[in-house]
């Protein structure tokens, strides 16, 4: 993974929400406020910003700029999580590498996202797109699959994640309010990762 | 659903420029999106507040001497950003620590613990409250815990009075923490409020059905209730208040609108309210009653008792000058 | 439409419940529905006035020390009846007659009228102005003439002001009538609000329509207009003020609520108007924003335009003590 | 015009308003501020209560005792008009007497309508239901008519004058507001005199 892929990664990611907005704000609004399009729209918008201010010196500080930019501008849930979570990766990617490596930095996403959240998979959250989307990332990176296809593998298993939301009560954020009223929706935050892992795969295809 | 505005988008800043002509007293920061007091006070604790917008008078307008040195007011019901948390922080810096008073929503707690931690990074000392006062969602381990709402004024008023009479930052937040604890609210909504970029009203609600336990974003609490006079309905909300920390003694109560609800009939509820409080032994010792903490448009009422102690009392009744609140100076 | 209230026959008689339970400092007299101080200043002329219910928080909201001495609130839209404000007369007169603020509506004319024959017959001298500020209705032999609208909150300020200065009848009404002729105002509405008897708004207007120069009862003012953003709304109003009196100098404006508006829409809409205003040279020397005189729940704002005098001025700076209006004390 | 009579006129014009109150309303909505029914069932409840706290001595001290019951509940523009209506027409009848008299009080009644509201025909108000019928009533009392039979020309010219108000534009009262677009309404005030005339028609019926 390198510098130019980072970049088109966070770009495609931007594209996917702006292109989802409204289906991400009508998720919001059946369990949250409403505004989950708007803010994520917003917060990558900025986070390709960010990483296009100064040219990046590598995929690290590339997805650490657009961590920067997702946490200065989403605002909502959302931003400081999601914008940790991309720190983190950031931190843990930094030159870049294998697809291993990728895998490594995806699980500190995760791990950053459950620690400033306290969330756990069956909250109905971005973790329950995420946390399997890691798994299977990594269980095909250790099959030997590549980059590419590791994606895919994880793009395909946070849609699945998402799809598992719907059942689940909601335990963190706005949704919680609703308690069982949250049942029978898909998660806006996992509908959201699961474009985000999209948008990987998408900017990985050979 | 029609909107006096420019666009959307430029909701926040139009309004923060309204709010920088109509008040001299305050400064506007546009570019950080700070309302902040114009002159700071050295050596006194700052307190700053903040949150999504369309609850106004909150925060912004509580503003000003006695009360909050600055504000953050983010998108429409979306908790501002960390760095602009953080210019009201520096503003609110007078060299004696800022206490942020944070409502319980994950989005504004979230980001202003991020805020405090950059804010500790410019060697400023900061001390956190969260306010989650409202009795319609269940305080588990099974939600996000309890929301912030009307209780959050009670906080700023009596921190900010304290603050200004010279006290620390530790007694500052225990006072906000003490005001927290022993307030409670209940909100029932009658129709919904519309965010300008959504356009349309947040719920639909037949027109013999209110929504109990409603949040300041539209966020349903209870149930779908019927329709009822507001003597039912009021009841209802302080039979739930009574139920989770039993009323008596003096009392502070703020019979609160919307922000779609006309005055007159929020002193029709008050009434019942004062009625339903006199069956129940307590005394109504302080009110507010009109629009202090709003969910844009929205029809319906919250209530908030905070059950009160002469310390309570007297920072209560301190001198306070700011847009929406104004006594004693 | 789901109303906070009882019933609508008991609208009124809550409200002034409420009323008194939440202000100590008021006397609300519930029989003759008269809200008035709790303590009158011998040799102080008396100023009252009323109207229609549902403008909240005019008038009973301005009773205070600085301002009004007692308000008679009519059923909701309708004008209090003449035996209600001799009621009032009779509160507000302590020895040195009383001055009657009355908007320019037929039944408010012709009920204060009377009361004012009956005042008289009781010795309490009386002196009327009737203000007719609202610039959307032609002057003309042709109506029941302008209707008073925000104007009037000027007014019973300035009176008021001059009034607890020890200013006798005859100084108190020439103020009050030149900030009548001082004053002007016009609101456009975005849609209408409910009156508790009829049950349903008041007018009907489409999703791209606005009602320009709209009156305080939802009375339609010029025409159906388009939907627009807020700076050309805004800007209409403020043609429609200058073509009718030349705006410059020093003004006091008031971004007015019509009820149903988020005060974060009436801080853009002022900002729009700081605009106007310095495009024409004019300064905003005072202002309000927020729900002064209101129409129930319509959404949509008014604005007033006064132009200053330094002796009006420091009659606006006096200090005012009331729920709606409060500073200096 | 005996005492009783005088009662039965307002207590069957209380009758009627209250029947036709939502009509009333309707109209005033139209063009006003939809308050006019409310206002006078009200005010004329108020009159019939007001007749019958002190049995009135006359059919003149009934009307003056209905007058006063009208302004002090009415509200609005058409208390004070029909209560200063009634008030002068009681004063002008006296301790009653033949249908001359009658006439006479009307035109009482209609002066002190037009001296305070200083309405005149045309400017669609009372005036334009009121006015014909007294010319009406005191032709029909110059033909030699009874005091039933002019008390239904009276009502019949009453409800001429009403639909001659809707082509009208309105010059007095909330409706003038309106200008142009005040055309092609009824007036409220026009319609409830034509039931304060109909009534007296109905309750000298023999
Ligand atoms: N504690 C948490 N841990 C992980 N994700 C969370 C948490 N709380 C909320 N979320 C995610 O955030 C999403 C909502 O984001 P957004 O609408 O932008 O913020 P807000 O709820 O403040 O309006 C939810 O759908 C959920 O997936
Ligand atoms: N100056 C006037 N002279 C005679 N009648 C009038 C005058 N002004 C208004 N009216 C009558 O009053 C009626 C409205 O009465 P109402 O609705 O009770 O009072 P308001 O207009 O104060 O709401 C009108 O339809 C009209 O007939
Ligand atoms: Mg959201
Ligand atoms: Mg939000
Ligand atoms: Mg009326
Ligand atoms: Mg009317």
């Amino acid at each position: 993974m390198d510098t130019a892929t980072t970049i088109a990664w966070i770009t495609r990611a931007a594209e996917l929400v702006r292109a989802d907005e409204s289906r991400l704000t009508a998720l919001d609004a059946a369990i949250g406020d409403g505004d989950h399009g708007a803010n994520l729209a917003r917060g990558l918008a900025a986070a390709v910003t960010a990483m296009g201010e100064k040219e990046p010196e590598s995929p690290g500080k590339a997805l650490i700029a657009a961590g920067r930019g997702l946490v200065a501008k989403t605002g909502g849930a959302s931003g400081p999580l999601y914008g940790t979570g991309f720190r983190r990766a950031g931190k843990e990617l930094g030159d870049g590498g294998d697809v291993g490596q990728v895998g490594a930095a995806l699980e500190a996403m995760l791990r950053g996202i459950e620690e400033l959240g306290g969330a756990t998979q069956g909250d109905k959250t971005i973790i329950d797109a995420l946390a399997p989307a890691v798994v299977a990332f990594q269980e095909a990176a250790g099959n030997g699959s590549d980059l590419h296809a590791a994606a895919e593998a994880a793009a395909d298993a946070a849609d699945a994640g998402l799809a598992a939301t719907v059942p689940l009560q909601a335990r963190k954020g706005r949704a919680s309010y609703l308690g069982p009223r949250s049942v029978g929706h898909e998660d806006p935050g996992a509908a959201s990762t699961a474009l985000i892992l999209r948008a990987l795969a998408d900017v990985t295809a050979p | 659903m029609k909107k006096l505005i420019n666009s959307p988008d430029a909701v926040i800043p139009d309004a923060l420029r309204g709010v920088a002509a109509a008040h001299p007293s305050l400064h506007v920061d546009l570019e950080n999106r700070v309302i902040s007091r114009a002159q700071r006070t050295p050596g006194k604790v700052g307190v700053v507040s903040g949150g999504g917008s369309g609850h106004e008078p909150l925060h912004g307008g509580y503003v000003g001497f006695g009360m909050l040195d600055a504000a953050a007011p983010g998108e429409v019901y979306t908790s501002p950003v960390p760095d602009q948390i953080l210019a009201a922080t520096q503003a609110a810096d007078a060299g004696a620590g800022v206490l942020h008073i944070v409502k319980n929503y994950t989005g504004d707690v979230l980001n202003f613990r991020m805020a405090a931690e950059l804010a500790e990074d410019e060697d400023i000392q900061v001390v956190s409250v969260v306010t989650d006062d409202d009795v319609a969602v269940e305080d588990s381990t099974f939600t996000a815990g309890r929301r912030g709402v009307g209780g959050t004024i009670v906080a700023e008023k009596v921190a900010g009075a304290a603050a200004e009479d010279g006290a620390d930052l530790e007694t500052v937040a225990r006072l906000a923490t003490e005001v927290n604890e022993r307030s409670r609210s209940f909100a029932i909504a009658l129709h919904a409020g519309t965010v300008p970029a959504a356009g349309k009203p947040g719920f639909n609600l037949a027109e013999n059905e209110v929504e109990i336990g409603v949040g300041i974003h539209g966020e349903p609490g209870r149930e779908r209730g019927e329709f009822a006079p507001v003597k039912e309905l009021v009841g209802y909300a302080l039979d739930a208040i009574h139920a989770d920390r039993p009323i008596s003694g003096d009392v502070l109560v703020i019979m609160n609108g919307q922000g779609g609800t006309p005055l007159i009939e929020l002193y029709g509820a008050f009434a019942e309210a004062v009625d339903w409080l006199d069956g129940h032994g307590a005394t109504v010792a302080r009110n507010l009653v009109g629009n202090y903490i709003t969910s844009l448009d929205q029809a319906g009422f919250s209530i908030t008792v905070t059950s009160l102690t002469d310390e309570l009392v007297r920072y209560w009744d301190a001198p306070v000058s700011t847009p929406a609140l104004r006594w004693g100076v």
